[in-house]
């Protein structure tokens, strides 16, 4: 137990107005840094170099974007809803940076005027505020397509409200597990439950609720897998076809800031937020205004677990990108079925397979601690293997063409079997 | 901020029964009904600071009535509109379908 | 040559799709840590042009510093786009030379035909790509700007070797 | 006036207009937006009073799923842009605005008349309740122990109302 004294009202002003502006400022940063890294890694998969013109490596390109972005003519379709059509872009942009504002990305800093928490509202419904404002974001996405009066556009809209209510179901049920062996539902308490607590991150006793939580991120950011809402290939861009310079930009900011925001998400949630592995001099949680529970916090200690928090984060927000350079887009009945067949189901039985194990663990009287979450992570194994073993190979769930499949499957000497091609070598000297 | 709460829960309930009684849109209607059993979840929530958390708990169900409602309702409402091709209910004349 | 057709079998059903979707990833993986890239960083490495590339016009020049064309108008007449405008002249000893020589290389679709038809082998297609202007007129090469032109010509063909086997 | 009531007048004035310009809406997606606005101020002001939990669950379920739903209802009708106006005739919204002030003034002199309030069973108000089992277990603890048959009807009824809502929307089964 440290007391290092509690912020006065004043510095607490000041110390919270510092965090925001911070926050803000960060996220816009990585935001218009995570364009260029999407571009980046998309090209090196592509076997291409991408933008590496502007600035050393390339790192001015955003600002470049964004200089071309704010000087471009602004069109507005003639039949447009105007108010509408101005008020979409800002609520796709506004939730996705309200999300930063309840998750911990640091251990708390002690300061000369007392001990400053490292999230901006550590609020007591924090995972609950994460879900209302990412179910918030649907707006942003329907009123574009809507207000754009474009069928390509509507369509987008119409697929995006679709999608992300039916995903919005499996995200919040993912989480439960989550809260159930936390037993409170703010983040702060998510991270000490996963670093001194249970002793374990939460993706190895809740693996499946991850792997859940993983797909259900994709679909709620849009992102390529389940990209329908702009799916270019059928529908122009979907539901901001006809935006175009700043305001089309903040769709795009709006998109990676969700995408940034998820990826700390599931770093806080499954991998112990700024946790660092096998080191207990970050363990430490806040107990009262200035009161420290575990080590002692130092401002080395709380550098290192915001380098430790950044390199999760963006690790995640890396197997974004490669995802959706790799995955080809779902049929959008395909998403449906995915997301009310498999996921909600897999999700509700997890939970029940969850509770049923923490109340026979709790029954026999087993301390809350490393054991508690091996013999978890056991029985969340098993569960695996079983959604793996159910879900895949078309055992019990196929697709429409499968079962067309088996039907006229011919007898076995007919199949012309070769082997797979080789995987062709990387071309060199193409044209221009 | 009881008092106020209560009264500001009354006029959002006379808003909403204003809007069923002007409005003529099936959909509106339903979303008018919506608004007023929200605003009686306002009085409940600002009557649980004084009385107890149990208004919460209300609120809770009335919520999950409200959403059963609306899965119902509106499925009513789109299986009136492929036979009428309106959700006027000015053109909502006949009892059978 | 034959198109060699590698039938693959793609079942539909009872494919895995999590191996699948992570053998995906880890070729896109591969890929992306592979150092071999494709991409010509253009300005700064000129791309290798084939020796017949066929680009934008240039004009021989005698030593004397006169055009070697004839104005036979061999070359109009052949153009099928009809780019080529000349208007012939005659000077006192009785040589015919162009008093007008003027090629619209955004109508010229590259065929190289002035040059193959020219007696004189005055007029050559070049192996010039880089033809960017900021107004449309400067498309219009007119005689001088002809002359002036200094990059290497087109081989039409390979004189060793004119059926290019 | 502190900050916090403050806020709470910001709140209500918003989840009036928006209470407003939904009955005045001139489409069903102008309606569905006030009223958007209307559900989330009322979850803002339920945090203000104390219930954080409930104020959340607004959002999520009223402001994020509920109206979600009904937007694609109205998508789905195509009742975009080239909608027909629906407001009755002027002596219908006369006689409705008057009978609604009318019925606003007495709800409003009921609560502002004096009322003893006397507190439920638990003898705890929702400030102790939180105080003592959280923001979320406050709600929870009544929830399970003694209208745990109340919740588990509801969970029946929402079951009745999915499948009532397939049987009516699907046209072939």
């Amino acid at each position: 137990m440290h007391d290092l004294g509690a912020l006065s009202d004043t510095a607490f002003l000041i110390a919270s107005t510092i965090k925001v502006l911070v926050a803000f400022v960060v996220t816009l940063v990585v935001v218009a840094m995570w364009t260029l890294a999407e571009r980046r890694f998309s090209a090196f998969i592509q076997d291409r170099l991408g933008p590496n013109r502007v600035g050393p490596f390339g790192l001015l390109q955003p600002a470049a974007d964004g200089l071309k972005n704010l000087l471009k003519e602004e069109s507005s379709p003639g039949e447009a809803a105007k108010f509408y059509f101005m008020l979409a872009p800002m609520l796709a942009i506004a939730p996705a940076f309200l999300l930063m504002a309840v998750i911990p990305w640091a251990a708390p800093l002690p300061t000369p005027w007392g001990l400053v928490d490292m999230v901006i509202a550590d609020v007591p419904i924090g995972i609950l505020f994460i879900l209302a404002f990412s179910s918030l974001g649907v707006y942003g996405l329907f009123l574009a397509g809507w207000s754009s009066n474009n069928k390509y556009a509507f369509l987008g809209g119409l697929r995006a409200s679709a999608q992300m209510v039916s995903y919005e179901v499996s995200l919040g049920l993912s989480l439960i597990p989550v809260f159930m062996l936390v037993g409170n539902v703010t983040l702060t308490e998510t991270v000490w439950v996963q670093q001194e607590g249970l002793g374990i991150w939460f993706a190895f006793p809740l693996g499946l609720a991850f792997f859940l939580f993983v797909i259900a991120s994709f679909a709620e950011t849009n992102r390529l897998p389940f990209d329908m809402p702009e799916a270019e290939a059928e529908l122009v861009a979907g539901y901001h076809s006809e935006y175009s310079s700043m305001k089309f930009s903040m769709f795009m900011i709006g998109e990676y800031a969700h995408l940034l925001t998820q990826s700390a998400l599931m770093a806080t949630l499954f991998f112990g937020g700024w946790d660092i592995p096998f080191w207990q001099g970050d363990d430490m949680r806040v107990i009262a205004p200035g009161v420290v529970e575990g080590a002692e916090p130092a401002w080395w200690k709380s550098l290192l677990t915001f380098f430790a928090f950044a390199a999760k984060t963006l690790f995640f927000a890396f197997v974004f990108i490669w995802v959706r350079w790799t995955l080809p887009r779902f049929r959008y009945d395909q998403i449906m079925d995915l997301g009310w067949k498999a996921l909600l189901p897999t999700s509700l039985a997890f939970i029940m397979l969850m509770a049923a194990s923490i109340l026979v663990l709790d029954t026999l009287g087993l301390p809350f601690g490393l054991g508690y979450g091996l013999i978890l992570t056991a029985v969340n194994l098993v569960a695996m293997v079983l959604f793996f073993w159910v879900l895949d190979n078309d055992r019990i769930l196929a697709g429409a063409s499968a079962r067309r499949e088996v039907e006229r499957r011919p007898s076995e000497d007919e199949a012309v079997v070769v082997e797979e091609p080789e995987e062709p070598a990387v071309p060199t000297g193409a044209g221009v | 901020m009881l008092t106020e709460s209560l009264i500001l829960s009354g006029i959002l309930f006379a808003v909403g029964v204003a809007g069923v009684l002007i409005r003529r849109n099936a959909i509106i209607l339903f979303m008018c009904v919506e608004l007023m059993l929200n605003a009686v979840n306002l009085s409940f929530v600002a009557l649980s600071q004084e009385v107890g958390i149990e208004g919460q708990v209300f609120v809770f169900f009335v919520m999950t009535v409200a959403a059963a409602e609306a899965a119902v309702g509106l499925a009513i409402i789109i299986s009136i509109f492929r036979l009428m091709e309106t959700v006027d209910t000015k053109d909502f004349n006949l009892l059978r379908w | 040559m034959a198109i060699g057709v590698r039938k693959v079998r793609r079942p539909e059903s009872g494919t895995s799709y999590l191996r699948a979707a992570l053998k995906g990833m880890a070729l896109t993986f591969r890929h992306m840590v592979d150092p071999r890239k494709v991409t010509q960083q253009y300005p700064d490495e000129k791309p290798n042009i084939a020796p017949r590339w066929r680009g934008t016009h240039r004009m021989e020049v005698h030593a004397d510093g006169r055009p070697k064309c004839v104005a036979c108008g061999l070359c109009p007449t052949i153009c099928p786009a009809n780019c080529i405008r000349l208007v012939p002249g005659e000077d006192d000893q009785g040589n015919r030379y162009p008093i007008v020589y003027e090629i619209d290389e955004f109508r010229c679709i590259f065929c190289g035909m002035c040059q193959e038809v020219c007696p004189v082998e005055a007029i050559h297609v070049g192996q010039d790509y880089e033809a960017a202007e900021f107004t449309r007129d400067r498309f219009v090469y007119d005689l001088d700007r002809l002359m002036a032109q200094d990059h290497p010509v087109t081989a039409l063909w390979d004189p060793s070797d004119p059926l290019s086997e | 006036m502190t900050f916090y009531s403050l806020l709470w007048w910001v709140f209500a004035a918003l989840a009036f207009g928006g209470g407003i310009g939904m009955v005045a809406g001139r489409t069903p997606v102008a309606s569905l937006l006030s009223l958007v606005l209307t559900l989330f101020s009322t979850g803002v002001i339920f945090i203000l009073l104390g219930a954080h939990f409930i104020g959340v669950v607004q959002v999520i379920v009223y402001a994020g799923a509920i109206m979600v739903l009904f937007l694609f209802v109205i998508m789905l009708l195509n009742l975009g842009h080239d909608y027909q106006p629906d407001l009755r005739r002027a002596g219908w919204i006369a006689g409705a605005s008057v009978a609604c002030g009318v019925l606003a003034w007495l709800i409003m002199r009921t609560f502002t008349h004096e009322t003893t309030l006397v507190a439920s069973g638990g003898g705890m108000t929702a400030a102790q309740a939180v105080e003592q089992h959280g923001a979320v277990g406050a709600v929870a603890m009544p929830m399970f122990n003694e209208y745990v048959v109340g919740f588990e009807l509801t969970s029946l009824l929402l079951l009745a109302a999915i499948i009532g809502a397939i049987v009516l929307a699907k046209r072939r089964i």
